[in-house]
């Protein structure tokens, strides 16, 4: 580089949408980033969620030159195509969301489905003797929402809880509470409800209050938005299955670097999972006291 | 009134075909929900008929709503600021966005589209910049309690921002129907010039419109903050003003100005959200959801043309 | 034309009115403002659907559907109110709808395209190149563009809607000239104005309409002015004008170094009298309807200094102008003067509402009664002043576009073409009127095309050349000849200066 | 050529910048992503121009987006259509949906806003309920690699959507500013009753611009559906109308109609996509990404106005 020295390798992250989760991964990345000291990470963001936009990014990434790019596949079936010719010019592996058929070296990150297993079980434990859910995520078809959708089916079948239905808000989180509250004055005999995406959670809380139902509808949600955390800690939340973004951000970068190191068996196996965590009223303050850590709080 | 009475009849239609077929339509639960959200984007709706009156357009609010929603956490849970001083901070900000919209449209000559797209992309930008990307938060309201319970508690029974939005009607009423300044907006909206060879200052009238829309926009954002809760500045309030754009034309606001009256808004706005409401009682799979409010809003639409055209026969025959 | 009838929401427009014309005739129709001329032409060009009636073309009846139809049927109109598309050029409006083609793909010809439009611009003789676009052109070029589209078309029959309102003495001469040279060719020509001149000098028949219904007509021979008008109004109008002996105060109003956009290094300077009615003439474009709108502001870096009874004015916009009694009755009534969709009580109050208002709300009944005043003494036809002024025919928004000046006694009153697509019986009220404004203390300043009313109506008359005022003329050397000599930029000896200094 | 001269001028100054801070702006590789994106990008910002130059508007280009991309993909990989038929399909949806927009518009006089707003509603209804709310995919085009090369493929080494945007846009140039229909989308767009009277079938001009832009909406959509080779249709395509819109009214066509050009459109379409580039190869964070967009525009914006005023200003005086 212009700089001298030895020449610092140059790895992307990029991500699937903007979201307070992957101000953990950043935070992973950077960790990382400090104690390696030879690399420096460009953490990209596409806004709007899409494909396209994604696949722009990279592109842009590739004409900027980059020795290795992390990312969240938004689209693990149709974007293989594209993920290969990415594969071919420069390193890639994949976080948070896998496209297993395509060209990746490696995949870091949460199993959804397992993750939806997770969320399932707590489930069975907040209704014991059964009841009715409803389901509430952005869009179902990102291939995370589906895949937790699948876990939590597999897990329930056989048991007495029955789904209603999904909602989808697309986002639009005043929608998200709209259809708390719509569903509540429909379905008065709901009893449990459950948030696929991070922002579910908050507003799943706010439609339950706002329909003046707290604690008589149980909630169980997933990742660990502060709204979610302070009510699971004050018992108006049963639990979230949360994932681990600081260890997506710092795996990745760690082990990429080694991996163009010289290490190869860094990214061995092709699939490296990180466990997700189940918070309930329990372990959610030592929980809280990691995060605030792991952010420099 | 004769404009708003097809749209208002089919207001009716719904609310009837959904309360008969989801009795639970009329519990208190749901009328103070949809009540809640119909105050939410009302307000701003308001504005946005105004400056659609002018022949203007504003496709800011969404993006002005996350940029509010972002200073106004910061200002109440970072900065502890006491909550009048916010809250006017967060209604001036958009006022003064509004008058620079509004002076660039009447002193640039540039065209509001132009401009208010410039201003969605600037202003999340800027919200999500100042946010760092991460979502920002109301928490439990310690400290402003007051502001909270003025912002989403009830008042007679009756949600805050459907209050709110019944005062601000009646203002805007007088305001659009009763006062010079809104037969100015009227007359600007439908031929700028011969208003200015009137001696109407069309340059201050354009340009207040912007500002009065900014105002609504400031209080309907603390409304929306406080109804979510936490803002995520990359999609708080997305595509609102596609909304409020909606709510405005289906109560007669005419894109090329001139048309357009405050009863006609807030119909349009009940409409859409009585629309979703219904979409979600009747257990219409969320998938079919935008569909449904398209074609209702299309066939409504088309029967109101209908109706206008035979009764415009009517009276040419007799 | 038989029995034709039609009606609009609240004013039965035509009622049974009959019309006949031959093969290479001029027919002038005419008929007070809202008599229903321009309604029975729309019907006759397609743009209206007749409630009742028949249309018959060579003895065979025929239904006129749509504007294509009556093209087909060799039927040109030129419309009241102009009808040129100002973002494409000269040619592509005459030849609009029928513009020639080239090649196996259909492309316009262009080069084709504007080697047929120059002769009809010749022929009319306009000076302007078949590229301008129309937006550079003023209204009376625009409708000299009209016109020559309507010529293009070779018709049959070409009915034309006041074509004259705009244009000056010289265009209207080759219009009329050109009016014969198509009858004599064979051409049929509908001709609809309130310059009654014209009529007697061009007409072979005259077919006067009278709220709606025929009232009768005047064979070659006996046509004459007062027939014309007794047939109109169904009574004598005695004196046109009205004769001044109002006490005047020259040098009331002194506008120096006023600036058009048109000939910003051409300065203008003039003083007018309080209690005098000072005429403006000049030739198409001459630059005087620039003058009026820097003079009230609308312009303003043009406005120069204005003073009034020897004080200065600030006037940076119309609405200063406005607080200072200084009022404009533009020339382009749809576009400046009016605002077509409200109603007429909305348009008359427009410039005064605040005179309405009390606690901040404004009294529509207060506003009713002005209004309702403005249309009894202005005597405008509508159904009331509830009627939405898009709904009015031409000479009766000219008069509300008055009334609502009126309503608020002027000091200064410009009016630049204020009898454009007005009767004579209505002239005459107008003419009485500025002459009462200006007996009563105000500055009437009228610009005007039209030759007759420069003549009898002003107490001197300011000629314009090119952006400059050429000479002023007192009212004893007040001649066409004289007043042509000035416009085309000669000097002449009985010319006075524009002001003192 | 005037008016597209300013935002031109922009154009060049923006490549200016980028190349000199980041020279890979100019590597081949960088060149062909952004004349591919173009290529996407034009071809139906194209249509809304013809639409917008009629005085319209289409807000449903989005929706159509993923509707066409679903049957696309159900087409091709479900039913096993022969790959011209699906394609004429997809073509031909889009097209029959403008007709009804056209008609709608033209002959029951409902604003094309409300129309198009409807569209877009119905549409990603449609297209979520079609597929289930599931992403569909085009996989690796097995039974459809020629579709698929014609779409994403390259001739002459340049990207197929581009070589398909230069075909297009020669066609439309000499549709619109050489052939009669051209003509008369101008004249419509400035005054209806004007080119009424002078006999032009103003309900078919208006009509068949809505055609036309289905048509190119379809062609659109199969290069994108082939872009992103995978078709969630709750995002699909969102706010690409806003994008067509930005970039027809950046280039010079007026919301209020009568004026436009395609070469104006194209500058319009390439200025958008450059600046994203830029933000992206300057390293400017992702969150400013947007601000930095809305900046760049206003500035532009701003700027051409200027010069204009200043030109104009120069004629008066001499
Ligand atoms: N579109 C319309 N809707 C309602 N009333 C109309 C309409 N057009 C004309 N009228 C009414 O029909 C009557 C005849 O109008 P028309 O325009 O034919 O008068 P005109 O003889 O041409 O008058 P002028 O000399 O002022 O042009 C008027 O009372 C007018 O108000
Ligand atoms: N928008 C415009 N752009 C360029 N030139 C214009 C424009 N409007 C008017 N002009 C020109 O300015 C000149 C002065 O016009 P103005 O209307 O003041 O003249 P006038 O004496 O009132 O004549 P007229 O009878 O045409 O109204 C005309 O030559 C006209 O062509
Ligand atoms: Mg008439
Ligand atoms: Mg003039």
């Amino acid at each position: 580089g212009p700089g001298g020295g030895p020449k610092k390798l140059k790895l992307a992250f990029v991500v699937n949408n903007a979201s307070d989760f992957w101000k953990h991964a950043r935070a992973g990345t950077e960790a990382a980033a400090k104690e390696l000291g030879n690399v420096e990470v460009d953490f990209r963001i596409p806004s709007s969620g899409q494909a396209a936009e994604q696949r722009q990014v990279i592109d842009d990434l590739l004409a900027k030159g980059v020795d290795g790019i992390a990312v969240s596949v938004i689209d693990r079936t149709n974007q293989i195509e594209f993920l290969n010719k990415v594969a071919g010019q420069t390193l890639l592996i994949t976080h948070d969301s896998d496209a297993s058929e395509s060209k990746r070296v490696c995949y870091i990150g949460t199993d959804n489905t397992a993750a939806g297993v997770e969320a399932g079980k707590l489930i069975k434990e907040v209704l014991p003797s059964g009841g009715k859910i409803m389901i509430f995520v952005g869009t179902l078809d990102a291939a995370n929402a589906s895949e937790r959708f699948a876990g939590i089916k597999k897990e329930l079948a056989g048991s007495k809880v029955e789904i209603i239905d999904v909602r989808t808000d697309e986002t639009d989180r005043a929608r998200a509470q709209k259809n708390v509250e719509d569903t509540l004055v429909k379905y008065s005999d709901v009893a449990c409800l459950v948030g696929l995406w991070s922002y579910n959670g908050p507003a799943i809380l706010n439609g339950v209050k706002s329909s003046g139902k707290a604690g008589a509808v149980k909630i169980v949600c997933f990742d660990e938005e502060d709204q979610t955390l302070a009510g699971v800690a004050d018992g108006s939340i049963y639990g979230t299955v949360v994932q681990q973004p600081y260890e997506f951000g710092k795996q990745a970068i760690t082990k990429m670097a080694k991996y163009l190191g010289g290490d190869k068996s860094a990214l061995a196996g092709g699939q490296q999972i990180v466990p997700t965590l189940n918070i309930k009223k329990d372990n959610v303050a030592e929980f809280k006291a990691r995060l605030d850590k792991q952010l420099g709080k | 009134m004769k404009k708003e009475l097809g749209i208002f009849t089919l207001l009716l239609v719904l609310c009837g075909v959904t309360a008969v077929m989801n009795p639970r339509f009329l519990s208190v639960t749901n009328l103070t929900n949809m009540a809640n959200i119909i105050g939410l984007y009302g307000v701003f709706s308001l504005g946005l008929g105004m400056v659609i009156i002018t022949g203007g357009i504003d496709l800011s609010v969404g993006s002005m709503f996350a940029l509010a929603g972002v200073l106004l956490s910061m200002a109440l849970t970072e900065w502890h600021w006491p909550w009048p001083l916010a809250a006017a901070f967060v209604i001036a900000i958009p006022m003064l966005l509004g008058w620079a919209h509004g002076s660039l449209v009447t002193r640039m000559k540039i065209q509001p589209f132009i401009v208010t797209l410039c201003g969605l992309l600037l202003y999340r930008g800027l919200a999500r910049y100042i946010a760092g990307d991460g979502t920002k938060g109301l928490g439990n309201a310690e400290g402003f309690e007051t502001f909270a319970s003025l912002a989403k508690g009830k008042f007679f029974g009756l949600p805050a921002p459907f209050v709110i939005l019944i005062v601000l009607s009646v203002i805007m009423w007088f305001v659009l129907h009763r006062s010079v300044y809104g037969r100015y907006l009227l007359a600007v909206g439908r031929n700028e010039d011969a208003a200015r060879f009137s001696g109407i200052n069309t340059r201050f009238v354009i340009g207040t419109s912007y500002v009065l829309m900014g105002l609504l926009t400031g209080v309907a954002g603390i409304l929306f903050a406080f109804y979510t809760n936490s803002i995520s500045p990359s999609n708080h309030g997305n595509f609102f003003e596609l909304y409020g754009i909606a709510a405005a034309v289906l109560g007669g606001c005419s894109l090329r100005g001139g048309e357009g009256s405050v009863i006609g808004i807030l119909i349009g706005t009940a409409l859409l959200q009585v629309l979703q409401n219904l979409v979600n009682l009747l257990g219409i799979p969320s998938s079919l959801n935008f569909a449904v409010m398209g074609a209702v809003v299309l066939f409504g639409v088309l029967a109101d043309q209908f109706f206008q055209n035979r009764a415009a026969k009517k009276l040419v025959r007799h | 034309m038989r029995g034709i009838a039609k009606r609009f929401p609240g004013v039965i427009a035509l009622d049974d009115v009959s019309l006949d014309v031959g093969k290479g005739e001029v027919v002038a129709l005419c008929g007070e403002n809202g008599a229903g001329k321009s309604t029975l032409m729309k019907i006759l060009g397609g743009v209206y659907q007749p409630d009742g009636g028949e249309i018959l073309v060579d003895g065979q009846p025929v239904k006129i559907n749509n504007v294509t139809d009556a093209m087909k049927l060799g039927i040109a109109f030129i419309h009241q109110e102009l009808n040129v598309l100002d973002n494409l050029d000269v040619a592509a409006n005459v030849f609009l709808g029928r513009e020639p083609l080239l090649g196996p793909f259909k492309l316009i010809n262009s080069k084709k395209i504007h080697a047929d439009t120059e002769p009809y611009l010749k022929r009319l003789g306009l000076n302007i190149s078949s590229r301008t676009r129309l937006d550079k052109l003023s209204l009376a070029q625009q409708q000299m563009v009209e016109i020559a589209k309507a010529l293009s078309l070779n018709a049959r029959i070409i009915i034309m809607d006041e074509p004259t309102s705009s244009l000056t003495l010289t265009e209207t001469e080759r219009l009329l000239e050109l009016v014969r040279e198509l009858s004599e060719s064979g051409v049929t020509v509908i001709y609809i104005s309130h310059r009654l001149g014209e009529i007697e000098h061009c007409a072979d028949r005259v077919v006067v309409l009278r709220d709606g219904k025929n009232a009768g007509q005047l064979n070659h021979d006996e046509i004459a002015h007062d027939r014309i008008v007794s047939l109109m109004v169904g009574r004598e109008i005695k004196s046109f004008y009205v004769e001044s002996n109002a006490a005047q105060t020259p040098g009331y109003l002194q506008v120096r170094n006023a600036r058009s956009n048109r000939y910003p290094e051409k300065m203008v300077s003039f003083d007018a009298a309080r209690g005098e009615i000072l005429g403006f003439a000049g030739l198409v474009g001459a630059g005087r309807s620039e003058i009026a709108k820097a003079v009230v502001g609308l312009d303003a870096r043009g406005g120069g200094e204005v003073s009034l009874g020897g004080q200065k004015l600030a006037i940076n916009s119309a609405r200063d102008a406005i607080a200072q009694g200084i009022y404009l009755v533009p020339e382009d009534r749809r576009g400046e003067g009016l605002v077509t969709g409200m109603t007429v009580r909305e348009n008359v109050t427009l410039p005064s509402l605040a005179r309405f208002t009390s606690l901040f709300m404004i009294r529509r009944d207060r506003e009713r009664t002005t209004a309702d005043e403005q249309i009894k003494s202005l005597n405008i036809k509508t159904p009331g002043c509830e009627t939405a002024v898009v709904n009015l025919s031409g000479g009766n928004q000219q008069k509300v576009v008055l009334g609502k000046w009126l309503s608020m006694s002027p000091k200064v009153m410009i009016l630049d073409e204020p009898t454009r697509g007005i009767d004579v019986g209505a002239k005459a009220e107008i003419y009485r009127i500025m002459r009462a404004l200006a007996e009563n203390g105000a500055v009437i300043l009228m610009i005007s095309s039209d030759m007759e009313e420069v003549l009898h109506v002003s107490d001197r008359v300011a000629v314009m050349h090119e952006g400059q005022i050429t000479g002023v003329l007192d009212r004893a050397d007040c001649t066409e000849e004289n007043i042509m000599q000035l416009a085309v930029g000669k000097k002449i000896a009985s010319a006075k200066p524009a002001f003192a200094n």
